[in-house]
């Protein structure tokens, strides 16, 4: 290549960065903008575009395109600096890796006191439950790389089984229980019914498996909105569902209202639940499980009986999600099958891959981040906007980071491998490769 | 009740249900065939369609009350409106959401993931930008609506439904010349067969795919219209449901599959109107899920199996 | 023939079809244990689908294929999972190298020593004893593979980053790994360099000789199948079209004619094997 | 690479995004903000569904709140300044309790109006009733709510073991109808509505076929598809009834009666305050619409100056017409602002609750009086009727 090709390739690259970044600028003048409404539909796009809030934007584009583009001193500097900051760096090194989770675990037992109400009632809804589902679903899709969309209907299970045991629902159970005992209930039921769901279907290919789950995810929900007299219907349980409590020699404990203890009791089972996975993941069944992702037919010539382990992905998965559901429906007493809509499996499935799929850092970090950032966002934007800017979140985020904001060891290699072209990404959709 | 004496009462208007679906899956099936991906933000381009068909419409009849010829040609300038719209939007989806991904060769769930974030991120956009309540669509034909154009074995058919099905008829037929006959077409299949050879040969992938998009698109969108035509309704919601039927269809009918997608959608609208004579609206789902899990059972690839290339 | 008694592998009249295509024609071999046999056969002669038949990927039509695992009973393969043929004692590596390829060297043998290992994700969990003392015998047993075959040293390193001869050394020693009877190689040497064809064929000697394994080897390069094998089964177009000893083979007019045939074609084609 | 260099370049452009628009929402919400000239500041806060699929409920009521607020202020006689907050909990019970833990936390806010859902209140009123902090919904009317004893509960709507009986009273009794197909929009709103007309309806001597017919997303966060109405209607036309009766929204409404007309049904159609909006007749168009009966726990609203004003300022506010529980909302703030000018600048959220339980306010939509449990006294329902494209007044349902 010539030195004029060579300039003029460079241009050409310029003149698209420039395009994307006048681009970029209107979407963002557009999103933040003014909006329209039933009868006034084109003044948010008139308020935004025809008016100086788009120069404003552009120029920033602009400028900041200018400012990456002819200060290249100060693009590697920037560059370096994201570099350094970049948390898969950091992550790689075992010792920084060791230090931080400790670092975490220490803010996680320490700050939660210092913080208002709201916000512990943030940690415990919305974000504790949520990293609970999240560590569950990535052994389905991260470690044993199955697609399932479904995975909210586990916790619906869960949580009906601990309504039901608790005496909660309209049909009455043969004894009442202290909702830490229905914990047994609702696991086994969970696991029950992932291994009928995916016994006949874990056959399939990976996007019918996707639709499949899909499907049974809708179909839970439409049976607990449809069969009243049994679940309550669209109502929820008529009774609310008792707190947790602890009535066990001699030791009287009540969980109330109060966020805090139920922080605390989600937080050791979270790190119960990692310790337990994370000795999953290093061991045989971990190893199989990265086996059937990466070649189903080497696996299996391996000894590896891969319907079994996939089997039993699903089940795992299926029985955090069950457990989360005790603890959710105990938590807030009360339980509607809008709470186990399919948007649910989907913001799941966002926070296993955001995070970093197959890792449970990942996972864990993944929850935290998406489910604190509308929380945090909504008090800079209209919040009927909320779902915009998190899905531009994504988009962004896939676009820049596809591996997730802290991946898991083997998956960055898998992914580092397929960049340069030498493997497919995943074994999520390829058929058992011809032989 | 239940398929007997009104079996065609309710198979009749399941046909222009199906042909709905049987349009909106093609662009499932037509992205799928070529990139092996579920695009999730499709039901988003169905919803731009129906917002450009309404605009366009709604601006072109005024205060008038068309009947006649003129209503023909509101509806086709709604259809091609809605078409437009959703071609745009699918190009547009195609570059931002798919092609850096690409170039990455990201994983699979990388693409789901930045489909649905562009999915949300448009039909909220829609919403902050066109109301969050529905808009309502002008009709564009002046007849009594209780009055049926004509019957088929008793059951009467009315004119929506009727537009309905023949606008979708004559696009799939176009779709399916379009796809056997020409270049465009060849490409596609070929690009659907084996990306990489496809590649050798000289094709250019990345144009096919975004072809590939813009006919779904265009397709997507003019069921959008369609869509907003017959509930005379158009929001910024209304793409998730038929979407997921849609999806729902295309698998079905074997995925990646052109003709699997057409028979998949007439077949899903007609078992979900007699589904809801038998069981009740509130369980059409539930049917129509153990419907697809019995015949994924029977046939793991779909009623028609899947491949693009080999079978359209 | 071998006599009934020391029968391993006993492939009686296998036909295997796909649509209108026939892989395999009423094929029958024997194979005695502790034996080295070979099969070979020009391009698309159905060697790979014997395999595949063996290992129960493909499920044949008609015909048995009997296994005689040591100290047990006969079983027959037909209609078992590829998992549990591997389980009897049957163990394969590929023609084009099927690696984990984001997994170490030392973690691909691992996962093929945990296939007989017996402990299961709740003791895998809570760290249990057994499965401890499991995972360090697991351990042991994987580097004593890799010092076998040679890859200690490498141990660490992804597996996608080994040249392509030691691919094939890791391949195989994760196929030891499985504790088999009987290892498939399903042409070992294809793609490698002279140095390193010499080297598989000391190793896969070796597997013979010093562990005592038998030995069912497709390969398209003679020198080596003269070399190795005992006995020879020839395919071509699905059906076995002679047997014996390298050098019965060698001259057998019927072997000639077919891979003169075919000799000619391949090299004009300079396809693939 | 040269992609990775460019997320630097999003990333500022969406903060200066944020900021920008943090200024301007802060500029469009309401503007009276910051303490003035010494008086105390309450806060009257709003929880309800302001972002997902029911946002646009939640933004009928926002706005009245809001509109309620800003006129009170206006008038300057107030002792102290009152401020608007809003809680997002998008209708669903697992997000209520940290918005109303939003609410809680903010030591200004003296009264909520809210929560809009019956499930949003069930999870949330625990935490209200803990704090001693008031609550009146305006569109809460699961009647479980009254039944849990939460002193700071309180509604201005009826609830539906109010509301479904004497709609049933009217279809059976005063139109004669002996065979009703009755359908509810399987949702938290339609199902229980639909059992108390049910079970009143049978009482009657009615014959009552039910049918669960999913709300659809289209109209609201359900999982129905619009394309399910045909063969509903189907059904509905088959099984001879003279009276289809909806427990549910306008939009899904609207949806139903047309493809009722489109299946030639001929009988009568009959609905609930979820539909006592213009934009069904909008929606459904004026002919299919003409002759639909409509009930609603609430005043006439079109003859009356002082609703006339509100429905105009609404619109200013708001951006779009008023709609379903608007004016409920607007009589609920007013309701909780009536209480804080008796009380002065000394109030405080336990008084309130108390002042709340004596209140009497003649509010737009009905006099606000509340019952012991917190549901509103009498249960005036009245009858409306599509005519001539228009929403008219019959009068009290049971006169």
């Amino acid at each position: 290549m010539t030195r004029r090709d060579l300039r003029s390739v460079l241009m050409g690259v310029r003149a698209r960065q420039l395009g994307t970044a006048v681009l970029g600028a209107l979407v963002v003048d557009v999103m933040t903008g003014p909006s329209g409404s039933l009868t006034a539909p084109t003044r948010g796009l008139t308020g935004s575009l025809l008016s100086i809030r788009a120069v404003i934007f552009v120029a920033l584009g602009v400028a900041l395109w200018a400012f990456l583009t002819f200060r290249d001193r100060l693009a590697t500097y920037t560059s370096r600096w994201t570099a350094a900051i970049a948390p898969s760096r950091l992550v790689a090194d075992r010792r920084y890796r060791r230090a931080g989770y400790a670092a975490l675990l220490a803010a996680a037992i320490a700050v939660p006191p210092y913080l208002s109400q709201y916000w512990q009632e943030v940690a415990v809804d919305q974000i504790g439950v949520y990293v609970l589902l999240a560590l569950g679903l990535n052994v389905v899709v991260g470690f044993a790389g199955l697609l399932d969309l479904g995975y909210i209907a586990f916790y619906a299970i869960g949580a009906y089984s601990c309504a039901y045991w608790t005496g909660s629902l309209p049909i009455r159970p043969p004894h009442v229980f202290n909702p830490f005992v229905t914990i047994i209930f609702a696991v086994i039921a969970a696991m029950i019914a992932g291994v009928v769901l995916g016994f006949p279907t874990l056959r399939l290919r990976g996007d019918y498996l996707a639709i499949v789950t899909l499907g049974f995810g809708e179909i839970i929900t439409i049976y607990a909105n449809n069969l009243q007299s049994v679940t309550g219907g669209a109502q929820g349980p008529p009774k609310p569902i008792p707190h947790f409590s602890i009535n066990l020699l001699g030791i009287h404990y009540q969980w109330k209202i109060s966020n805090l203890p139920y922080y605390y009791l989600l937080l050791a089972f979270v790190v119960l639940i990692l310790v337990l996975f994370h000795n999953l993941e290093n061991s045989r069944v971990g190893r199989a499980w990265t086996a059937i992702r990466e070649d189903e037919v080497a696996a299996a010539a391996s000894g590896i009986n891969t319907f079994r382990y996939k089997l039993l992905a699903f089940a795992i998965g299926a029985s955090t999600s069950g457990f989360a559901g005790v603890l959710f429906a105990s938590k807030i007493q009360v339980i509607t099958p809008l709470s186990f809509v399919l948007q649910q499996s989907i913001l799941v499935l966002v926070l296993v891959i955001f995070g970093g799929m197959g890792s449970l850092a990942g996972a864990v970090v993944g929850a935290a981040v998406i489910q604190w950032l509308p929380n945090a966002l909504k008090t800079y934007v209209d919040k009927a906007d909320l779902f915009m800017y998190l899905g531009a979140v994504l988009v962004v985020m896939m676009i820049y980071r596809p591996q997730g904001i802290i991946p898991s060891r083997r998956r960055s290699r898998e992914l580092a491998m397929a960049e340069a072209g030498l493997v497919e990404a995943d074994a999520l959709t390829t058929a058992s490769k011809e032989v | 009740m239940c398929l007997t004496n009104h079996f065609w009462d309710y198979f009749v208007p399941g046909i222009a249900n199906g042909f709905l679906y049987a349009l909106i899956a093609l662009g499932y099936t037509l992205v799928y065939g070529v990139l092996q991906l579920i695009n999730f933000a499709h039901s988003e381009v169905f919803m731009s369609g129906g917002f450009g068909g309404l605009f366009v419409i709604n601006w072109a009849i005024a205060d008038r009350h068309p009947h006649g010829l003129s209503s023909v040609w509101f509806v086709l300038i709604g259809i091609i409106a809605g078409a437009v719209t959703g071609g745009v939007v699918a190009f547009v989806l195609e570059r931002v959401a798919y092609r850096p991904l690409r170039r990455r060769h990201a994983p699979k769930l990388a693409f789901l993931i930045s489909a649905i974030g562009m999915s949300y991120f448009l039909y909220n956009l829609a919403g902050k930008e066109f109301g969050r309540d529905a808009r309502t669509m002008k009709p564009p034909f002046t007849v009594t609506p209780s009055k049926p154009l004509f019957t088929i074995f008793g059951a009467s058919v009315n004119l929506y439904d009727a537009v309905i099905a023949l606008s979708a008829i004559i696009m799939l037929v176009l779709l399916d010349r379009l796809v056997q006959n020409t270049r465009l077409g060849q490409g596609i299949r070929a690009v659907a067969q084996d990306a990489d050879t496809a590649a050798l040969m000289g094709v250019n992938i990345d144009r096919v795919i975004s072809q590939t998009f813009v006919i779904g698109g265009l397709l997507g969108g003019a069921a959008g219209f369609l869509f907003g035509l017959g509930t005379a309704g158009v929001s910024y919601t209304m793409g998730f449901t038929p979407g997921l039927k849609a999806f729902t269809a295309a698998v079905l009918g074997g995925i990646g599959n052109i003709r699997g997608a057409m028979l998949g959608g007439l077949l899903l609208g007609v078992v979900e109107n007699l589904a809801s004579s038998c069981f009740g609206a509130s369980w059409v789902d539930v049917v129509a899920f153990y419907i697809l899990v019995l015949v994924l059972l029977v046939r793991p690839m779909g009623l028609l199996g899947e491949r693009l290339g080999r079978s359209a | 023939m071998a006599a009934d008694a020391d029968v391993l592998l006993d492939v009686d009249a296998v036909t295997l079809r796909f649509g209108g295509v026939t892989s395999l024609a009423d094929v029958s071999i024997r194979q005695r244990r502790g034996e080295l046999l070979a099969v070979i056969g020009p391009n698309g002669a159905g060697k790979t689908s014997l395999f595949n038949a063996i290992t129960g990927v493909y499920h044949p039509q008609s015909g048995d294929i009997r296994f005689h695992p040591f100290g047990g009973k006969p079983v027959s393969l037909i209609g078992r999972k590829v998992h549990e043929v591997t389980k009897l004692g049957i163990a394969r590596t590929f023609q084009n190298i099927r690696l984990f390829a984001a997994l170490t060297v030392f973690e691909n043998v691992k996962i093929g020593v945990e296939a007989r290992q017996r402990t299961g994700p709740i003791s895998a969990m809570l760290q249990l004893p057994r499965r401890r003392r499991e995972e360090r015998e697991g351990d042991q047993l994987a580097v004593e593979l890799l010092e076998f075959v040679g890859l200690r040293d490498r141990a660490n390193d992804l597996a996608a980053s080994l040249p392509y001869g030691a691919q094939r050394r890791l391949e195989i020693a994760r196929a030891l790994g499985t504790r088999p009877q009987l290892l498939l190689l399903d042409e070992p040497a294809a793609g490698t360099n002279p140095v390193e064809k010499q080297e598989l064929e000391t190793l896969i000697r070796h597997i013979n000789t010093e562990m005592g394994l038998s030995i069912l080897l497709i390969e398209h390069d003679m020198r080596l199948v003269m070399s190795l094998a005992e006995r020879v089964v020839v395919l071509n177009f699905g059906k076995v079209i002679a047997q014996g000893t390298p050098a019965e083979v060698q001259n057998d007019p019927a072997v000639i004619e077919a891979y003169l045939g075919t000799r000619a074609a391949r090299a004009a084609e300079g396809g693939p094997s | 690479m040269n992609q990775r260099r460019f997320v630097a370049a999003v990333i500022p452009l969406a903060v200066a995004g944020l900021v920008l628009s943090a200024c301007s929402s802060n500029k469009n919400s309401g503007g009276q903000g910051g303490s003035s000239g010494g008086k105390p500041v309450f806060k009257i806060g709003y929880e309800g569904p302001l972002s997902g699929g029911n946002a646009q409920l939640g933004l009928n009521m926002k706005y009245a709140v809001q509109l309620a607020i800003n006129e009170a202020n206006a008038k300057g006689d107030l002792p102290f300044t009152l401020q608007y907050t809003e809680a997002d909990d998008q209708g669903s019970g697992d997000k209520s309790p940290a918005a109303a833990q939003q609410l809680i936390d903010d030591k200004q806010v003296i009264a909520v109006v809210g929560p809009a859902f019956s499930g949003a209140t069930k999870a949330a009123e625990p935490k209200f009733a803990d704090a001693n902090l008031a609550t009146v919904s305006p569109s809460a009317t699961s009647p479980l709510l009254a039944t849990q004893g939460w002193k700071t509960f309180f509604r201005v709507v009826a609830d539906d073991n109010a509301q479904g009986p004497a709609d049933a009273d009217y279809a059976v009794k005063k139109l004669g109808i002996t065979n009703i197909f009755a359908i509810d929009d399987a949702s938290a709103y339609g199902q229980p509505l639909e059992k108390a007309f049910e079970d009143e309806a049978k009482k009657n001597g009615a014959q009552v076929t039910h049918q669960s017919v999913p709300g659809t997303t289209q109209c609201q966060a359900g999982s129905g598809n619009t394309q399910q109405y045909p063969a509903v209607a189907q059904t509905i036309k088959a099984s001879g009834a003279q009276l289809v009766f909806y427990a549910g929204y306008y939009c899904d409404f609207a949806l139903l009666a047309k493809a009722l007309h489109q299946a030639g049904y001929t009988g009568k159609l009959f609905s609930d305050d979820g539909s006592l909006d213009p934009k069904y007749i909008e929606q459904a168009g004026a002919d299919v619409a003409e002759g639909t009966y409509i009930s609603c726990a609430c005043a006439d609203l079109s003859n009356d100056p002082k609703a006339q004003k509100f429905a105009a300022d609404f619109k200013k506010l708001a951006g779009f017409p008023i709609s379903v529980y608007s004016a409920e909302a607007y009589d609920a703030t007013n309701t909780i602002i009536a209480v804080l000018k008796e009380l002065g600048a000394s109030a405080t959220r336990a008084k309130v609750v108390e002042k709340l339980r004596t209140v009497d306010y003649q509010g737009i939509t009905k006099e606000v009086k509340f019952q012991p449990n917190g549901n509103i006294s009498g249960n005036a329902v009245y009858i409306y009727q599509v005519q001539g494209g228009k929403i008219v007044s019959l009068g009290l349902a049971g006169s």
